[in-house]
């Protein structure tokens, strides 16, 4: 299979501007899911092909083949009748054969894709309007951690994710790990994948769900499993100390101002829980959810004006002197 | 005679333009300009600020920031101390029979500075638009007059009937019989 | 009515053509003056208007979808803000799916089922003038609103919880709500009067086997419409009833499921999909056995396919619902049937194939449209395959893979062979032709613009990008793409513009059109172009299924109709055997007022439910006033 | 009967009862008891050894309101007495009157106005408030709303000291009495529904410095768990559980308010006290046992280590908290003379606990639940205790979140060997909602409905048989008992109710015996003293409030059935206010 699907790669590739290398396509798939679903997408797409070949082939032959003599529109031609119904029946024949095979091959590959795992990694995620707050679970209370917009998983294991909303539908997408799965309010849906290979994997909502769908990406960050036993760790300790003064100031604007009402830093007195929790948001690569990368002006350039970046987010703007503006982004960029 | 068939489409053409319109930011200055009410001294009553008088009080008006206003109720446990409006430790405002007066700028001066009887401050955790759409859905849930632009009821458990249906109580300007 | 001579024989019989032309042409001519305008009955008048006003939409959702191109042209464009984008997209989706694409083919369906059966025109006529004052409305409301910017922005599907009370801020989506109700209501009505004109009036000697494709084709999506609009009426209301009653069918929290609307909502959202591909599937029919200059083969497994298709379309609206999590066993059974569904489809392309194989084309632009139909619509077809698989569809769903797919499925199912309609029809509804010259640039514009356009989506789709989304980052390697169709979307439009150019200019500097120009088989070609307002003198009497190839000299007909009052020729279900006369309603203006009632409730209530019961009154009082006995001879019957 | 002794602070009973000795009951820590011969009311037991008034001639009891304190608030705190005045501390703005009884119409020998600071208003929520005030040597002392407590002089009301111990700006207040035990005065906060975290502190009696304050949620060191604690329950053993039962930092606005009354035990020389509801109500945000929070601590009062601590049901789910009022009684069981703490709980159990082990040795249901006790308990059910997801309505969950019963403080007879359980049979409607953390507004994060069961009957009286596990009679009534239950030596269970309506039943049967109505509504408990001239009074605080009567202080609109968290619209059928003041109310036989 893989030389061939990556002849067809190359293919793709040769269209104007398509990149294959994308870090949010099925067509570069990074586990046993996407994998199969590809294979699955090939295999249609090649007997689709051949169908549609086969159709515009006989449809050239019907009209460009010489004819031999006119005559009246109602002759009657009881033996040419008879040849063409069996033809057109041949052909629905054949259209039978193919459909139920290709309904077979779905099958199967819907049955490779079930499958329980004892040792999974549990998640849950909830959409919010329009950013991902992602909670990693475990029996231990004091051990479940809440990140926002980023997952990272160790690779090899199996990880299940519980999906569930806030407020409207969203979609969990990451192509290039699994198929999609609707986040629901009222339901609970849950998603299963592996990740074989590390990397960092880029998903979106895929569900229309009001004004920032667009604006509604996270990164899933593939790891080995030590890199990601470390990287847990670090996730389950409170806000690094702030180091320089401007730092140590900007804390102080986050705490006393509008910031702390939403969100949460642990280790300050900023325990709001509206906005994704900011405990290290810094070491994130991105912020609201896939929009700036995560660098000091980012941060400030977001925080002053959100609104204009993202209209109709849930974060207003909240007025800052330039002074504060700068001491927070400071802070914010510290909580690695 | 097609005059008839478009001339209510323009009468609503007038009465919608403003209603619907979604504002998502607002100019700093205009924020800031929001932030000036003259309360009279005794902390009930007085003039709204005039950006605000100029934008036409959209924070009354205007069904999303209605919609915005409910909300931020919501976000911020609001409802601990006043319900969906039935009230708490914090007065009823389904009756319409309010302490501190209904009309927006004694709202407004309610969520920012907070009142001696128990209100907290909430200035400090919300910004000056924020509180203008949470002025203007909070009036929606007394019972003072209905609106063409209200907010409707939230997916949630339905403790009552919902804002846009009209004023919840009659006779809102009677205190209540108790 | 004064000019008629009542005393002598009010029998078609002993007249001779002249006197019976001037007659008929009496009794069935509509008004002048503003007051009979909005008055007519004529089924052609009524179809004409629809026919332009579904087009005047198609040019305004033309318009939205290139500015939803020029937005997506280059990440992080900013020339629409999100807000006014998903008003944008929503307002195109809604209006060529409601006011585009099922009014249109109604429509041509409301022109031209009359006349291919044979009768003077379509039952129920009031009711048809009501469709369309019910419909021109409710395209106006939504545009309307959209000018506003209170377009409804919640998508054309239009799911709850995001349209719902809480998170549809405003009356965006009733707006969206109302205007279905507009469309469900003018839509249910043409479904009626074609379902009773098709059963009721053929031409005598038009049995079952004899029908034409397109009648058939009329008839099985009647039956659609008349089976699916009730689910998206219950959806529409109930949505309604929520946002402003404040009722909780989607209100989890109190026992309502947000999936409930879906289900609703694509139990009638996948046969509108056939409601808008099966007046095609005919349209396609006809155009094939006119310019392969034979009979089509395959009439009876075409006219079962239809029906086959038909209630398939029922079997399969969950495939839109593969990723919300629904048990296996379900998603299985619609696997398969959705796949089941291209067995029929399969069989209709074959069939259209042997008839070219075996006939001889003739290489006219109706034919061309065709051939770009067969070519595009095979590939939608398939790409429907794909994504009836639930595991694939997990990787394509809500991607621009869909979006191409139903592109293909519609523009190319539908809107090619509408445009070979439109080149086939426009001398008989206009009395002139169409440029042939242009036809076949618009022909090779819209082909080649539209598969430029669409199929690079297909790659987007599995390259990662999802539907709806207003932008897309630059580190997303979708912009080139992007560009691409945006430019080739230029193409299309150019394609579309030319076709609008040819159309207008053609209605008044055309070649003037001979009766039957095409030298095709059915009916509608046996009277003049444009047919007189009584369409045919005297009714014919069929005995074939090509009855102009069949006898094409002398059309026998039936007589014995009075002329004194409109009166219509009733036949028996299957063999199409004389059964009675029955008289047909005079024009009148009450279906215009009762629609204008009906309309301000309807928008009324979207501000307040009391309006549902003020607003009735006056829909009563024009109801009575349309149904009360005039006295005329047609209430004699 | 009985004799009442000034040293050491117990009083002890004998009782033949149905073939069983009791060994004794032991009332411990009531200020009243301890301190005054002329309050002859254990606060632990809620018994009074008066037995002027019985069951014979109760009928001709005559009196009536004596004193309007001209104060709204609802009116949670009993009179005390001593020697010829009697002490009233008022609700918000917990003014304390001290009223000389010698007359005919009483007359106040001196008042006392703390001027509270008005934002805590805000913040009182919910559960009871009950201030005292508490009489010790020649002090008095009382707590106000805003988190002071003050230490008068009994005689003149002039301050001797006062000490501000809640902060108002975390959602903190002081809700409930202090207690004087050994010397200092213990002092609980209230606050768990603004996600204060819950303390106990204890003051010098003296000075009124602060000893030491242990929290209820966090590392050991702030709870104070040390070498001493050892719990009964092998789960609750290890090191800083009230960090690891929570995901993390959430410890930090966790809950957990002493905000019911604290029980000082001078024998084993313990404090006993419940810890409140977890922080928020949405058991989805806090996942894990939550430790400290809805169970009971036994501490030494002289360093505020515990000794052990008891959970009452897992998860608490429905916010029903573990303050309710405690007994103590030194009884018999399975044979053996036990030192014993009775709990019923606001689940609708009834915990019974060895006081010296914390070993938990029986929990019954008293009332119709659908709580599932702590599955260490002997015959609990185990298993895990399900928390609704967030936005899902749970429906008809009984008891509701004010509890089976902990407004009121139950009474347990000697002479009877009954304990009289004062019920409300709410049920509720319960949807969590996401609650986002403001320090100083509340952090419930619930809608709730509470609605009457099915007969209409929202209260109940149940005399519990300690002994047989079982009730020996209920008496339903029309609303939840909020106020306490006093029982006498004269057989007699007294209590007001939430319509007006004082209430004295035969304690063996429940007969009613005695009935008057007032003008207000009633959520204290009835006291009982002898005055100087020699005779048996009967007073009752009329003033309604507090979670049941928020309705009608607060002015809520039932039109919102969550108006009040939901009490509101249960409790409508509730008489309007007909008396706007708390007003003393006095009765004696003519």
């Amino acid at each position: 299979m893989r030389p061939r699907l990556k002849a067809l790669l190359g293919a793709a590739c040769a269209l104007p501007g398509a990149s294959c290398v994308g870090w949010q396509s099925t067509l570069s798939p990074q586990g046993p899911h996407a994998e199969s679903l590809l294979r699955l997408i090939f295999a249609f797409a090649i007997v689709c092909a051949l169908v549609w070949i086969l159709v515009v082939a006989m449809l050239a032959g019907a009209l460009m083949r010489r004819r031999r003599i006119s005559r009246e529109p109602l002759a009657s031609r009881p033996r040419e009748e008879r040849r063409l119904g069996m033809l057109v029946g041949a052909a629905t024949a054949a259209t039978v054969v193919v459909i139920t095979g290709l309904t077979v091959l779905s099958f199967v590959a819907t049955r490779g894709l079930e499958a329980s795992h004892d040792d999974a990694l549990k998640l849950r995620m909830r959409g919010y309007q329009w950013w991902w707050e992602v909670t990693y679970l475990d029996p231990r209370p004091d051990r479940i951690f809440l990140t926002a917009n980023e997952i990272h998983v160790p690779i090899g294991r199996p990880v299940e994710i519980e999906l569930s909303a806030a407020d409207v539908i969203h979609s969990f997408w990451v192509p290039s790990l699994a198929g999609k799965k609707d986040l629901i309010p009222g339901r609970d849906n849950a998603i299963t994948f592996t990740a074989t290979r590390p990397g960092v994997y880029r998903g979106q909502c895929a569900e229309f769900c009001g004004l920032q769908h667009a604006h509604m990406a996270f990164l899933v960050i593939a790891e080995p499993p030590e890199a990601f036993d470390g990287w847990r760790r670090a996730q389950l300790t409170d806000a690094s100390a702030q180091t320089t003064s401007e730092e140590e100031r900007g804390r102080g604007v986050f705490t006393q101002k509008a910031c702390a009402a939403c969100h949460t830093v642990r280790g300050t007195s900023a325990s709001g829980s509206l906005g994704p929790d900011l405990t290290h948001v810094a070491s994130r690569r991105y912020i609201a959810a896939g929009l700036l990368e995560s660098t000091r002006g980012s941060f400030a350039a977001w925080i002053a004006d959100p609104e204009t970046l993202k209209p109709g987010s849930n974060m207003p703007n909240v007025p800052l002197t330039s002074d504060d503006l700068r001491d927070v982004s400071a802070f914010m960029a510290s909580l690695k | 005679m097609r005059l008839v068939v478009v001339m209510p489409f323009a009468m609503l053409a007038l009465a919608g333009c403003q209603r619907e319109e979604r504002s998502l930011r607002l100019d700093p200055p205009v924020e800031a300009g929001l932030d000036e009410v003259r309360v009279m001294s005794n902390g009930i009553g007085g003039a709204p600020p005039k950006v605000y008088v100029a934008l036409g009080r959209p924070y009354e008006n205007n069904a999303f920031d209605l919609d915005q206003g409910k909300r931020l109720y919501d976000w911020f446990g609001c409802t601990g101390c006043h319900a969906h409006g039935g009230g708490n430790t914090g007065p009823a405002f389904l009756d319409g029979w309010w302490q501190y007066g209904a009309d927006p700028v004694s709202i407004f001066v309610s969520i920012r500075d907070g009142r001696t009887a128990g209100m907290p401050a909430f200035g400090r955790y919300l910004t000056t638009e924020q509180i203008w759409q949470l002025t203007g859905y909070v009036q929606t849930i007394g019972a003072y007059s209905a609106k063409t632009a209200a907010p409707s009821r939230n997916d949630e458990m339905q403790s009552r009937p919902s804002e846009n249906r009209a004023p919840a109580t009659l006779g809102a300007l009677q205190p209540p019989s108790r | 009515m004064s000019t008629l001579d009542i005393s002598s024989d009010p029998r078609d019989t002993g007249l001779d053509e002249r006197a019976l032309a001037r007659r008929l042409a009496d009794l069935w001519q509509t008004p002048r003056g503003i007051i009979g305008t909005l008055s007519s009955v004529d089924h052609k008048i009524i179809g004409r208007r629809y026919i332009v006003t579904a087009f005047f939409f198609l040019l305004l959702g033309g318009v939205l979808a290139l500015a939803i191109r020029i937005q997506l042209a280059k990440p992080e464009n900013r020339f629409l803000a999100p807000d006014l984008y998903n008003q944008v997209f929503t307002v195109h989706g809604a209006n060529m799916m409601f006011l585009f694409a099922v009014p249109v083919m109604e429509a041509f369906a409301v022109y031209l089922v009359p006349l291919m059966i044979g009768t003077r025109n379509i039952a129920f006529p009031r009711l048809n003038a009501f469709s369309y004052w019910i419909y021109l409305p409710g395209g106006i409301t939504l545009w309307v609103a959209f000018a506003l910017d209170m377009g409804p922005d919640v998508g054309w599907f239009a799911y709850v919880p995001l349209s719902g009370p809480q998170y549809g801020a405003g009356k965006r989506a009733d707006i969206w709500a109302q205007m279905i109700t507009f469309t469900e209501v003018s839509a249910l009505a043409v479904a009626v009067e074609l379902v009773v004109t098709i059963f009721k009036q053929r031409a005598p000697g038009m049995s079952l086997d004899k029908i034409p494709l397109f009648v058939w084709s009329m008839l099985v999506t009647s039956f659609l419409i008349i089976m699916a609009m009730p689910a998206i009426m219950v959806a529409s209301t109930t949505l309604i009833l929520d946002r402003l009653v404040g009722t909780h069918f989607y209100n989890p929290a109190e026992g309502g499921d947000v999936l409930l609307w879906q289900h609703l909502f694509w139990f009638f959202g996948h046969p509108e999909v056939y409601i808008i591909f099966l007046p095609a599937v005919g349209m396609v029919s006809t155009i094939v056995s006119t310019f392969a200059r034979r009979p089509i083969f395959g009439y009876l497994p075409l006219v079962l396919a239809l029906f086959a298709t038909g209630i398939l379309a029922f079997g399969l609206w969950v495939h839109h619902m593969f990723v919300v999590g629904l048990p296996r066993v379900g998603e299985s059974f619609f696997t398969a049937s959705s796949m089941a569904i291209a067995v029929p489809n399969g069989i209709q392309i074959f069939c259209w194939l042997a008839t070219l194989w075996d006939g001889r084309p003739v290489f006219k632009t109706p034919l061309l449209f065709v051939i770009a139909f067969i070519i595009t619509f095979v590939i939608g077809g398939l790409t429907g395959v794909m994504v009836a698989s639930v595991p694939l569809d997990t990787q394509v769903h809500d991607t621009y893979f869909v979006v191409a797919h139903f592109h293909y499925v519609l523009v190319g199912g539908a809107v090619f062979p509408l445009l070979g309609a439109v080149y086939y029809w426009y001398p008989k509804i206009i009395g002139r032709m169409m440029s042939e010259r242009l036809g076949r640039w618009v022909a090779g514009l819209v082909f080649v613009g539209f598969n430029l356009t669409f199929f690079p989506m297909h790659i987007l789709g599995l390259i990662g990008m999802p539907r709806r989304v207003y932008t897309y980052g630059p580190e997303m390697n979708w912009g080139s793409i992007n560009l691409f169709v945006s430019l080739s979307a230029a193409i299309l439009a150019a394609g579309f513009l030319l076709f609008f150019v040819d159309a207008i200019r053609s209605a008044f500097s055309g070649e003037p059109a001979p009766e039957n120009p095409w030298n095709a088989p059915t009916l509608e070609w046996a009277t003049s172009s444009p047919p007189p307002s009584y369409n045919f003198e005297r009714i014919p009497v069929v005995s074939s299924s090509d009855p102009l190839w069949e006898t094409p000299e002398t059309l026998p007909v039936a007589t014995g109709l009075r002329t004194d009052r409109r009166e219509l020729l009733l036949t028996s279900l299957s063999e199409a055997n004389p059964q009675a006369r029955e008289s047909s309603p005079r024009d009148s203006i009450w279906p215009f007022l009762a629609a204008i009632a009906t309309t301000v409730m309807l928008i009324s209530s979207i501000f307040s439910a009391w309006a549902v019961v003020w607003g009735s009154v006056p829909i009563a009082v024009t109801l009575i006033a349309w149904f009360w006995p005039k006295g005329t001879p047609e209430d004699a019957a | 009967m009985g004799e009442l002794h000034r040293h050491p602070q117990v009083i002890r009973f004998a009782a033949k009862l149905r073939g069983l000795t009791l060994v004794g009951v032991l009332a411990a820590s009531s200020a009243l008891a301890q301190s005054d011969p002329g309050a002859q009311l254990s606060a632990s037991t809620s018994f009074s050894a008066l037995d002027e008034i019985g069951a014979g001639n109760v009928q001709r009891l005559t009196g009536g309101p004596v004193f309007a304190t001209g104060r709204f608030g609802g009116q949670a705190g009993a009179p005390s007495a001593a020697g010829d005045l009697v002490y009233i501390e008022t609700g918000f703005p917990n003014a304390i009157f001290a009223l000389e009884l010698a007359q005919a119409s009483p007359s106040v020998a001196w008042s006392y106005a703390p001027e509270p600071d008005g934002r805590a208003r805000g913040l009182s929520c919910c559960g009871r408030t009950e201030f005292g005030p508490v009489l010790s040597g020649a002090k008095l002392y009382a707590n106000t709303l805003d988190g002071r407590t003050v230490a008068l002089d009994r005689r003149s009301g002039n301050k001797f000291w006062e000490t501000k111990l809640a902060d108002l700006s975390n959602g903190e207040t002081l809700a409930s009495p202090p207690v004087v035990a050994d010397g200092k005065v213990l002092v609980g906060n209230a606050g768990d529904e603004f996600g204060a975290r819950g303390w106990i502190a204890a003051l010098d009696a003296e000075s009124g410095r602060i000893l030491w304050r242990q929290f209820s949620t966090g590392p050991d060191a702030e709870i104070g768990i040390g070498p001493s604690f050892s719990p009964f329950d092998p789960r609750d053993r290890g090191t800083d559980r009230g960090v690891a039962t929570w995901p993390p930092s959430a410890w930090q606005h966790g809950g957990g308010s002493v905000s019911g009354r604290i029980i000082y035990d001078p024998e084993l020389r313990l404090v006993f006290h419940g810890t409140g509801r977890a922080a928020p109500w949405d058991a989805q945000e806090r996942p894990g046992a939550n430790r400290w929070t809805s169970g009971l601590f036994a501490r030494d009062p002289e360093t505020g280590q515990a000794r052990w601590f008891v959970a009452f049901g897992a998860r608490d789910p429905y916010a029903r908290g573990g303050v309710a009022q405690d007994v103590l009684l030194d009884a018999p069981w399975k044979g053996s003379a036990r030192k014993l703490l009775l709990h019923p709980d606001g689940n609708g159990f009834l915990y019974v606990v060895d006081r010296v082990s914390g070993e938990m040795l029986a929990a019954d249901p008293f009332t119709h639940t659908d709580a599932s006790p702590e599955p260490a308990g002997p015959g609990a059910v185990a298993g895990p205790v399900p928390s609704p997801d967030e936005n899902v309505v749970v429906r008809d969950i009984c008891p509701a979140w004010s509890g089976a019963t902990g407004a009121g403080s139950p009474a347990f007879s000697p002479r009877t060997g009954l304990l009289y359980l004062p019920v409300s049979r709410l049920c509720m409607d319960f949807e969590p909602r996401h609650a986002s953390y403001l320090a100083g507004t509340p952090f419930i994060g619930a809608n709730i409905k509470v609605k009457p069961p099915k007969d209409g009957t929202s209260g109940a009286l149940v005399a519990w048989d300690v002994q047989a596990r079982k009730a020996a009679w209920s008496m339903n009534e029309p609303f939840p008992l909020a106020g306490g239950v006093l029982a006498t030596a004269g057989d007699l269970v007294l209590y007001g109710t939430l319509d007006g309506m004082i209430k004295a039943r035969d304690a063996r049967d429940g007969k009613l015996l005695w009935s008057f109505a007032a003008t207000d509504g009633i959520i204290a408990q009835p006291a009982t003293f002898n005055s100087s001239n020699g005779h048996q009074y009967l007073a009752v605080m009329t003033g309604l409030g507090g979670g049941f009567g928020i309705a009608e202080r607060n002015m809520l609109d039932p039109l919102d059935q969550s108006a009040g968290l939901g009490l509101a619209a249960a409790l409508s059928r509730l008489p309007t206010l007909r008396e706007r003041s708390a007003t003393l109310y006095l009765f004696r036989l003519p």
